[in-house]
């Protein structure tokens, strides 16, 4: 936060602004209006910029949750360094009405900065020690490119005052405007960029300039959002069919999809319903392209039938949950961790498949890839567990290397057999498929089904096969756990408290670790990647910790913990394991971790005996 | 994979094993059907036309829901696919759109069709997806043991009916009409040849085709359809001579024709399939991206996001 | 079994055998033949019999699998004193041709009873110790009736045989055969008895007698399977209106209701699908009508949305799964206890519902109704976990006293209001509808909805709402945890080995301590009825014991555990808590219930450790 | 519970409060629509209807499934459920199967009709089951933000269709004519007036009765209906007067009509309702049972096992 790296101390009392630019690390900023003021492309031109210039980015934006308009904020942090978390509290704030002011001004940290339009906000009185700097943003916009064309106008003036305010790279700024404007015309561009000088030319009290970064990644950064990491990996890792419906947060898979696949020869088909879209992925997976349905909230449920029957027919295929607030309609453009437990156990009967989460925007691209990797490698679907907050959240990454990663996953038609057995138990218990249009050596064909079978497909219901073949899917899941890598640790190997966390929580949790040691605090957190089966060693990193507490944005259930924590309960039967849990339907917050964390250990006299 | 698809067109892929061959070369598994049971007849005629067409062995491709019919693919040794109760259509979509090389063969009863599966075949005929789809109606569930069947008529009783059906039947001719199907045939299991000639005619359609295949249930509904019959003093009523299978309003007033109605062809049209439409987007758009290889693809894209 | 009670131990060797029938407390008694023979039928007047002569029975059948006919077996065990299993071991078996002999002699215990058809069966070299007793039941019926209709005519002549071998009471047989037969028409039912008479005058050496038993119940007894319990039960709590769609081995509850609803004034629908079926059975619950639903394997999977909207909305609501062969389509007419894993966690979200299991047939009828109350009491769909052996046994139980047990529970349309909240989060939590056709006092009408919603049902995405929602559906769970009573125990509250089972394996496990203590061992069992959420005391209980297994129809997964088991790992984290699994589709065997026990005690040292 | 139902006839059951209400007593929160949504027009169309029929404020109830369009019930101040995406038909079912008292109102999108709820609707259609079903037809996916809908025309341009949707379309009125729906009508909520006089046709049929309804999606796809829309230059074309509403290849005809097609009442026939039939089933059977209460035919039926 600005504060922190405040030059002179000061700067943190209320005299006098100075007028030379203070050095920052990272500065969280948070734009409060209406849908239609066009916010979200202020931080997705802050976030592009970023990209360009070595900074890292989060961003964190709420979509209204109503039809029509209504109030919405864009939460924008810069930083030159790893940026974890969207942050708590917010250094500046940019309030274009009343209601943004009302409903934001508690985020604001002691000391930061109130940016308001004169021409729309009356600051109230309020007990917050604060820097309230007044400018008429729309009037000023109304000069700069006239009033009927205002509304699209205010957001570019507010970029120029950020652009002056943090001392941008405005020429760079410039050429994006332009670039992305000048296919609306004109007249729009040129106002643009009228409204962004007038901006920029308004002259501030206050600046700051980021602390130059040393230039981390030789690829450069990119910026996108999560749900454009799964497109782009599902791309990379060679899929080529997709079947969805649509359905928030994770449309914009299948949109992408559907435009981005024709170039690749592929295709994405919008289905009637999810239980068509789930069952021509399998189609496809069984003509041999291993395909990819997506999905959020009730299309989970609905798909569960199908997964099933992929389980058992051993079928490699990904499904990609992005999970919102449940559970039925629930809250779908609210984040929520809650379909850990029907991503594990949501089909009748035994039916063991592949759960795997992404950490990171970044981690989204390279998930996706090993989904596809997994599913091929052991004949099994595998479900990613995305979330609404990954899915949205704009980030830099680093520019991946194509070269490596893209891959050619088309059929082999080669002939098979003689005695060809696609669910042959011998060995490690890995189904091996032959697509239709692969020849059979001795013209014995294979039959895929979801009835319990023998080795060659066709229906078996001896007592002793079903056995045989419960344990044969069972067993290729055992080799896959062996072969893990122990889970990520962030922080030292043991100490007093533990963190584990799973998914897009790990930004908060470890930005809780560093805040935790830099007080003196130890702490340590270990984020898990793998959901099932689970990483070697996780009972070992547990026994070195005295507490051990599982981050979750799902509910405590009726014993005080999570769905993560659950499962780690009864692997391990360790009863330290406890759970954070919210259910707000929003991101942790970095604050809300640790207070937590601090209460559950005074609350806990013999952590063994807990 | 539509163009990966490409390198392996049918005549490209004579496979080791492919030299001509014969019905008994198709047999697997012994039908599990009950004696009589309608379904044989339509397995050997699938059997016969194989061996007629010499379909590539390795390229023949049954796929099923779940009924006594579905377990069709079971009883033919070639790839098959036994798949979920009422979905065999919408996977049978996953098979045909990644792979041109191959036509595909759906089979299923008349629960599986119209019940649970009603939905995705409506939108698979609309999409015209290619593939032919038999329908194997017995107008009864027959797996799991004479429940009414959407098919089953008035009066019907059964397990669930006890006292006799009460609900208005779906009329298959009349839903694939109107759904937008583009080859409606319908055929009678006792009646081999004109099985045999609508299979064949089916399999030619460049889209979606669909045959109601009336197929006695002679365990939980014998006698259904002997009133079209010959053989059991019943009439079969060809589609008249002068019918014309483009006029879209005459075949719905066949389909209103009371039971046991019209047999053949119903309804024939031309519309592009889904697969020659997808396929179009794809040449398209490969050429507007001058056929880039998916490496230069993912680089340009990254480019707009840097 | 015979030999324990022989009175003479001379009859455990192999000289001639005597006349004088020897008393029996129990006998199992094994048809093999054909299903076209109508073996089926033999068993269901033994069954019918006993329960007219204060004998228990139980009866295990095996469903041909293929469509078409094949070897079809009935098993049935006749006793006095309750029956708990359907029996290891066969006293007796009667095989009607050679492939019966050959299929089944192996389950003939030693100095067991083959009886056999002269004209079919040529019995092979055997080293097993047995009394073979030849008798020409085809030629002989054909005697008896005719040779066209003999094949109706076996099992009736069988019958007859067994009528002289247990001396069963005559007159009450033939009382049966006649009502049942006539309808069939005059000739049917008088072949039926000359065939019954033939076998009942063929002479035998070997005769048996049940010890009398002391009359147990006031009200007699019936004989039913289990979904003709679930069936009754239904209808005695108030049910009125159900949905479904045929799927085996369910599809009889369905069947059933459709026939008896109308006469109760409700009705049942067949519906187009699972999803619809579900859908319309939350309907006529939200009408006031608390409905159920019925289904098995690939329909549960598809009912999991709905079941989250049920629990969302808090719509009271029942579905009974009647548990089969996992996954997919798996194994239709095979028993497994497999979804309970999707009955607690099938839907996405954190959406608790309430889980029950029933322990035999009369507890079909008991649990059916509890479920119906409990979903109302607490305004939350209830999941009663049946199975196929349950559904298909046929078994004794005590006639219910429907004076006591049979319910009215029409809705109750009287005014409601002012400011009328159905998700009121005051107090206990559980939501209180008014159905449709309720007037509400102020005139400001509820809405029930599966969004996130405020106390009066209007969509709420406020972040406090939705966390003080998902604690108010967890909190109404807790209250129910805390009015249950202590799971049953079988055998001493402490000792050395406890087994913890649920549903239908209480016979076979109760049976085993039975025999496990008769053979000095220290064996307790422990019965779970509540699945979600769980009684109080099972840790106290468990903690009483050295070792605790839990004895469960479905995978031992990747831990050495099962599904319960795994919860109640996560519940307690006591590491002593392992599974005796199987997944062959057949119910336990006593004998593999106690080899596995013995096994695994003898592979723990330090049972703590373990 | 038919039965029961029968102690609460509309006429007894005159509650407390049912003194004559007007429109404004059934305004509930204000719609989230966009300014200028069709949707609008039918909700107020809805208010006012009740107003001049005066149902009984308690037994007005709306069912929906998720759309814009099916936030309907929110809208309303009455009973009403947001049940899920495609499945409001069968929830209704369960309402109106054991409510003889009541007469629901479904109303949803084309999305929630013809795509995912497509199976419902026309079981429920050929159930014949009492309830009317307004198919509020914007042609897109609104509340999901412009995707294509099985009502997008071709060419249409969508999020899953950035160059055009290719797919070809469904027919509502053809869907619904073949399905056996009995009452089938189709309006244009730009008219307020033939809204009106169909939604009250509607809810005085015997059985199913359905509306499309074209409703402008102002946000995703404005403009869509304006060539039917007088006001906006367009041609409203009602049914033509000579039109008999029980001929079914008639109905047919006029389904065939190029977009935007007729309006008005396009087939009416009385068939008895599943709602009918299931009560004279339980008329009979209770006959049978001569009336015997749960207890007495419990007991019976176990003498039977005993
Ligand atoms: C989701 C699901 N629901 C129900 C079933 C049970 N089931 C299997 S086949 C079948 C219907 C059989 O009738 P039909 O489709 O006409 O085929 P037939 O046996 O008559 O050939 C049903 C209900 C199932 N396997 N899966
Ligand atoms: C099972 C399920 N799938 C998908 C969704 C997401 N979803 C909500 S509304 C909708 C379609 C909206 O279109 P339509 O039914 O035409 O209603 P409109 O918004 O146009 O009025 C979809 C796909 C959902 N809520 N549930
Ligand atoms: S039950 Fe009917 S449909 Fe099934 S195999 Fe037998 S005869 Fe054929
Ligand atoms: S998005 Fe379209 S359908 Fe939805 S409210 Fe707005 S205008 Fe109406
Ligand atoms: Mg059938
Ligand atoms: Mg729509």
């Amino acid at each position: 936060m600005i504060n922190e790296k405040v030059a002179e101390p000061a700067a943190a009392s209320n005299k006098p602004a100075n007028t030379s630019p203070r050095v920052v690390k990272d500065a969280v900023i948070r734009l409060a209006g209406n849908s239609q003021d066009g916010i979200q492309a202020i931080g997705g031109f802050l976030a592009r910029l970023a990209g360009r210039t070595d900074k890292d980015v989060m961003t964190y934006m709420t979509i209204p949750a109503t039809i029509s308009g209504g109030p919405s904020i864009f939460q924008v942090r810069l930083g030159t360094g790893e940026v974890l978390s969207a942050g708590d509290e917010v250094d500046l704030l940019v309030a274009f009405y009343q209601h943004s002011y009302r409903d934001h001004i508690d985020t604001l940290r002691d000391d930061g900065i109130l940016l308001y339009d004169t021409d729309q906000v009356k600051p109230e009185a309020s007990t917050k020690r604060m820097r309230a700097i007044g400018v008429p943003i729309t009037s000023r916009t109304i000069e700069a490119i006239g009033g009927t064309a205002k509304d699209k106008g205010k957001n570019m003036f507010v970029l120029g005052l950020l652009a002056r305010m943090f001392d941008l790279d405005v020429p760079k700024l410039e050429q994006m405007l332009t670039a992305y404007y000048k296919g609306k015309g004109e007249d729009v561009a040129r106002n643009v960029l009228l409204a962004f000088h007038a901006g920029y030319g308004y002259s501030l009290t206050e600046t700051f300039a980021f602390r130059p970064a040393t230039t981390r990644t030789t690829r450069g950064q990119v910026v996108t959002d999560g749900n454009q990491a799964v497109v782009y990996g599902a791309l990379a890792a060679g899929v080529r069919f997709g079947g969805g419906y649509p359905i928030t947060p994770s449309s914009t898979i299948m949109e992408i999809l559907r435009q981005e696949l024709p170039k690749y020869g592929g295709l994405f088909v919008q289905a009637e319903d999810e239980l068509a879209a789930v069952a021509m992925t399998c189609g496809a997976s069984y003509a041999g392209y291993t395909a990819l349905t997506c999905t959020s909230g009730p299309g989970v449920s609905l798909k569960s039938e199908a997964l099933g029957w992929a389980v058992m027919a051993e079928i490699p295929m990904v499904l990609v949950d992005v999970q919102r607030g449940g559970p039925a309609t629930g809250l779908p453009t609210n984040v929520e961790q809650s379909d850990l437990n029907i991503a594990r156990y949501g089909s009748h009967g035994d039916s063991p498949r592949i759960v795997i989460a992404p950490c990171s925007v970044e981690d989204c691209f390279y998930t996706t890839i090993e989904a596809v990797n997994l599913a091929r490698a052991y004949s099994c679907p595998v479900i990613v567990l995305s979330d609404q907050a990954l899915a949205t959240r704009v980030e830099t990454w680093e520019r991946p290397d194509f070269k490596k990663c893209v891959q050619d996953i088309s059929p082999n038609f080669a002939t098979r057999g003689p005695n060809f057995k696609p669910y042959d138990n011998a060995g490690d218990g890995i189904a091996h498929h032959a697509p239709p249009g692969t020849p059979i050596a001795d013209g014995k064909y294979p039959v895929v089904t979801g009835l319990e079978h023998d080795e060659y497909g066709h229906p078996a219901a001896r007592p002793a096969n079903h056995a045989m073949m419960v344990a044969k899917r069972r067993r290729k899941l055992k080799l896959l756990e062996s072969k893990l890598p122990p889970p990520e640790m962030h922080g030292p190997n043991e100490g007093n408290v533990l963190l584990v966390g799973w998914g897009s929580t790990r930004g908060p949790i470890q930005e809780a670790v560093d805040r935790a040691r830099a007080a003196g605090e130890s702490v340590s957190a270990v984020h898990l990647r793998y959901l099932m089966p689970l990483q070697p060693g996780i009972k070992e990193i547990m026994e070195a910790f005295n507490h051990v507490f599982v981050v979750e944005l799902n509910d405590e259930g009726m014993y005080g913990y999570g769905q993560l924590a659950g499962i780690l309960r009864a692997s391990f039967c360790d009863a330290r394991i406890r759970g954070i849990n919210k259910t707000d339907g929003l991101p942790f917050k970095v604050r809300e971790i640790l207070e937590r964390m601090h209460q559950m250990i005074k609350e806990t006299k013999n952590p063994v005996l807990a | 994979m539509m163009a990966e698809a490409k390198n392996v067109p049918v005549e490209q892929a004579k496979p080791a094993d492919s030299s001509r061959y014969t019905k008994k070369d198709l047999v697997a598994d012994h039908p599990t059907w009950c004696p009589g049971c309608g379904d044989f007849s339509i397995l050997s005629i699938y059997f016969k036309m194989m061996e007629k067409r010499q379909v590539p062995h390795e390229k023949i491709t049954s796929v099923a829901g779940i009924g006594c019919s579905s377990r069709f693919p079971y009883f033919v040794n070639a790839h098959g696919v036994h798949f979920l109760h009422g979905r065999a259509a919408a996977f049978a979509t996953g098979v045909s759109l990644t792979r041109p090389d191959l036509h595909v063969f759906v089979f299923g009863g008349d629960g599986d069709a119209f019940s649970i599966g009603g939905n995705h075949l409506e939108h698979t005929a609309r999409k015209n997806i290619k593939m032919t789809y038999v329908i194997m109606d017995n107008e009864v569930y027959g797996l799991t043991k004479k429940q009414t069947s959407p098919t089953s008529p008035l009066g019907f009783k059964s397990k669930t009916d006890p006292t006799g059906a009460i609900d208005y039947p779906v009329n298959p001719m009349k839903k694939l009409i109107a759904a937008g199907a583009t080859f409606i045939a319908r055929s009678h299991s006792h009646l081999p040849n004109h099985v045999m000639e609508m299979m064949e005619l089916a399999m030619d359609h460049e889209g979606f085709s669909v045959i109601e295949c009336l197929s006695e249930c002679t365990e939980f509904y014998p006698g259904a359809f002997d009133s079209a019959n010959p053989r059991k003093g019943g009439v079969f009523q060809p589609v008249p001579a002068g019918h014309d299978v483009t006029d879209e309003l005459a075949a719905y007033k066949l389909a209103m024709a009371p039971f046991p109605g019209y047999f053949g062809l119903f309804y024939h049209v031309n519309r592009p399939s889904k697969n020659a439409l997808e396929g179009q987007l794809i040449t398209e758009m490969k050429k507007r991206t001058n056929n880039a290889a998916p490496v230069e693809l993912l680089e340009k894209t990254f480019d707009r996001f840097s």
